[in-house]
């Protein structure tokens, strides 16, 4: 119960946490600028006039789809993590064969894929913003389709099993190789040409910087404390199994 | 009867072994016959329906830009078929438990039924490519070296059937068999595919770059192939021992 | 408002619904995730309860 | 039995503590017994009790969790690939190849064991189990009952020490079951026999070593001579009702 009272503890920091970064986003961080847009008069705006052309006035154009950054971001590398966390349980399941590692991996799996699938949804809202449409076939977003493939294959493979020891195998197993193959796929379909946005080429400005900490702390808390949450349901169903049992025979 | 041979096994058995194993599934299969055609029926099937997704396309358009994908394609749905068969196999009157009581070492049945799947997916994909060529690609001219073809072929096989042997050993084990094949198998043959297509498209169109686009394909394939069967390699013996 | 401000403005204004999709998604999925949870937590907390007073019945028999 | 790599009057099995746990199920909770060469063991117990897993424990296809069991000496975990040519198992599945002849299927196992004389040896066990005369026959043609037969020749291919026979009698016809019979008695005096049974009076009949198992454990485990039959059937009965789980 007190690990509970943690979590929860850790979820609400981690809520507010990212609920500052949004706000310093929008507020005390630079506006990042994405090329230039010229008007033809000369107007009374925050965004700075670059030079004065014979076609017009040049206005560095602000990039406000760029503030998605702050959230999505972290997300993408939770998941990353928690992925991670997932096939190193996975791992020593298989050096050990106790149980608790199974549950763990497959409850670090099960966040990871909450995880991959906000960053999904955040990253597709991003593409439609910055570059009109809703998907592309571009390194970042295929590589997380893939591993969000995967990571249902992983749970399609646990339902189809009866034996339970099996299941913890053969899912252990896919969970390694799958997270050897994920970042493979990153790398091949890197290779080719992209247009996946580098975001910070000039490097981080402070006021960028600390909203994208908060948020990536933020989400991390929040992460460990879905993770922990998720464990606590695990081992409380397994006490009321015992419990059953015992009342039964 | 009863005098007991004491007897490690050495590098020789191992390799008996290994030859016994290829030997037994390549005599199965020659006697049954039932996955060179059920994976070449398949191919067969899998052009008529391409021939169908291509009808629209028009004379402007020229079939050797997607070649290599839709051989590809064809290519893994029908190794999938085999995969599934060559572990049904061993599966069905319990002959993967006998084999685990013999004195073998666990590698060796992981690399004979690999070699045996790559040399049933070789096979089909000979069979294939020449009709592919004589329904889709006549009148067109071929770009690159001829030997590129072998070469991509045999970097491909070698991934889907190291990394196949062993999803197909776990998915023989489930339910629904084939339709949990599939779902593991495609996302982690995504890199693998995505290479060999670009180099057998740099094998099939020529042109400028092409042979540095079709080696460095081949690095991909090369790098895929040899992670991924040795990760394959390393987890085959905490499938079988489950 | 001045058409050229404005089209300025609309480059940035533009973009906001999305990105206020994507946070306020990204908030209601968690929540809603943690939610169920929470309510799978509250009942197998009952069912616990049930069963230690079972427990506790079958002790005093 | 001479046997260099064991001590003359080695126990064929040595069982101690042995349990295998998954999280909190206890498939085999410290089962420990001995059983000495030549003897015959019947395992007794209801569906989901441990036999097959102790079975599969004792031919090294799974690790124990904790204790330790020895065959002839050589333990199931670290000894794993010797042991493995010392045992050899009759099952209720035949673990044989449909599409391969009854002696192909042979010949194969004899090379996985790495058998020396096998071309005579094959010959030999099929002349044994009589099915000399379809050794060209594909096993997929073959009755339950000659399916059970070639089993046991597979089995013995290797001159294995101890044979392991899991539920042999399920499936087969009563006449199936005499020529199996007569089969095992003719090989009865060469081998150690370990059988899981459901069939109590087959059993009985059969062994010098009894042991019923329920939920993992030992619930009674002993020689024929010092069992009373009636309490035996007794406690099998009560094991019946709770040991399912």
């Amino acid at each position: 119960m007190k690990q509970l009272r943690v979590a929860l503890v850790m979820l609400v920091i981690g809520g507010l946490l990212t609920t500052v970064a949004f706000v310093m986003a929008f507020t005390t961080a630079e506006v990042q600028r994405f090329g230039t847009v010229t008007l033809s008069e000369r107007i009374d705006t925050a965004f700075p006039l670059q030079e004065v052309t014979a076609d017009g006035y040049r206005y560095e154009r602000p990039w406000f789809s760029q503030k998605i950054f702050y959230f999505h971001v972290p997300v993408a590398e939770a998941s990353f993590l928690v992925f991670g966390v997932a096939a190193f349980f996975a791992i020593r399941f298989l050096m050990t064969k106790r149980k608790e590692y199974d549950t763990k991996s497959r409850i670090a799996m099960e966040t990871a894929i909450v995880f991959v699938t906000l960053t999904m949804i955040t990253g597709i809202l991003w593409t439609r913003a910055a570059w009109g449409v809703w998907w592309e076939w571009e390194p970042r977003l295929t590589t997380y389709f893939i591993m969000t493939l995967m990571m249902i294959g992983y749970f399609v493979l646990r339902n189809s099993i009866e034996d339970e020891e099996r299941r913890a195998v053969y899912a252990s197993v896919f969970g390694i190789i799958a997270f050897i193959n994920a970042p493979i796929s990153f790398f091949i379909t890197r290779l080719i040409p992209s247009n996946h946005p580098v975001v910070f080429q000039s490097g981080f400005a402070t006021s960028n910087l600390v909203p994208f900490i908060l948020g990536q702390i933020g989400m991390l808390l929040v992460g460990y404390a879905i993770y922990s949450i998720r464990m606590n349901e695990e081992r409380l169903e397994e006490r009321v199994e015992i419990m059953k049992e015992a009342l039964e025979g | 009867m009863a005098e007991t041979t004491a007897r490690r096994p050495g590098r020789g058995l191992s390799w008996r072994q290994f030859r016994a194993i290829l030997r037994k599934d390549i005599v199965m299969e020659l006697r049954t016959k039932e996955m060179i055609t059920s994976m070449g029926i398949y191919a067969l099937l899998t052009m008529v329906v391409y021939q169908i997704a291509l009808s629209q396309a028009g004379t402007a358009f020229d079939p050797r830009t997607i070649a290599a994908g839709l051989l590809w394609l064809a290519f893994v749905f029908t190794s999938m078929l085999g995969l599934n068969r060559s572990l049904v196999h061993e599966k069905d009157q319990g002959c993967l438990e006998a084999l685990l009581l013999s004195p073998v070492d666990r590698p060796v049945i992981f690399f004979a039924k690999a070699i045996g799947n790559m040399i049933f997916l070789l096979i089909v994909q000979v069979l294939t490519i020449p009709v592919f060529a004589f329904l889709f690609l006549q009148g067109s001219e071929y770009g690159g070296q001829l030997w590129m073809i072998p070469v991509a072929l045999l970097g491909g096989a070698v991934g889907i059937a190291g990394v196949g042997t062993l999803l197909a050993t776990m998915s023989v084990n489930t339910k629904g068999k084939d339709f949990v094949l599939a779902v593991l198998f495609i996302p982690l043959m995504y890199p693998l595919l995505l290479a060999c297509v670009s180099a057998t498209t740099a094998a099939v169109l020529g042109g400028d770059g092409h042979v540095q686009q079709f080696w460095s394909g081949m690095g991909l394939i090369a790098a895929y192939d040899a992670i991924m069967v040795l990760a394959a390699y390393a987890l085959y013996e905490f499938v079988l021992g489950a | 408002m001045d058409p050229t401000n404005e089209e300025l403005y609309r480059l940035a204004i533009t973009d906001a619904p999305y990105v206020l999709a994507a946070y306020g998604i990204l908030w209601v999925a968690l929540m809603a995730y943690v939610g169920m949870v929470f309510r799978r937590l509250m009942r197998l907390e009952r069912e616990v309860q049930v069963l230690e007073e079972s427990m506790e019945r079958r002790a005093g028999e | 039995m001479s046997e260099p790599t064991a001590p003359e009057n080695a126990l064929a099995v040595e069982v101690r503590g042995l349990t295998r746990t998954f999280g909190a199920r206890k498939a085999l909770d410290k089962v420990s017994f001995d059983l000495p060469q030549g003897a015959f063991l019947s395992i007794f117990g209801p569906n989901g009790a441990g036999k097959t897993t102790l079975v599969k424990v004792l031919t090294t296809l799974t690790a124990p969790s904790k204790g330790s069991a020895r065959i002839f000496g050589l333990d199931v975990v670290e000894d794993a690939v010797e042991l493995r040519e010392r045992i050899g198992l009759i099952s209720h599945n035949p673990l044989l190849y449909p599409d391969l002849s009854a002696e192909e299927n042979l010949r194969f196992f004899a090379e996985m064991y790495g058998v020396d004389d096998a071309a005579d040896r094959v010959r030999e066990l099929l002349t044994a189990v009589e099915l000399d005369h379809r050794r060209l026959d594909f096993v997929r043609t073959f009755s339950r009952g000659m399916l059970q037969r070639l089993s046991i020749a597979r089995s013995l291919l290797h001159r294995p020490d101890v044979l392991f026979l899991d539920e042999p009698y399920s499936g087969l016809d009563p006449h199936a079951v005499e020529i199996f019979d007569s089969l095992m008695a003719q090989i009865r005096s060469e081998h150690t026999f370990v059988m899981i049974s459901h069939d109590l009076a087959k059993g009985l009949e059969l062994c010098t070593h009894a042991l019923i198992l329920a939920r993992g454990k030992v619930v009674l485990s002993a020689p024929k001579a010092e069992i009373d039959e009636d309490e035996f059937t007794a406690t099998y009965r009560a094991t019946v009702g709770t040991g399912v789980s």
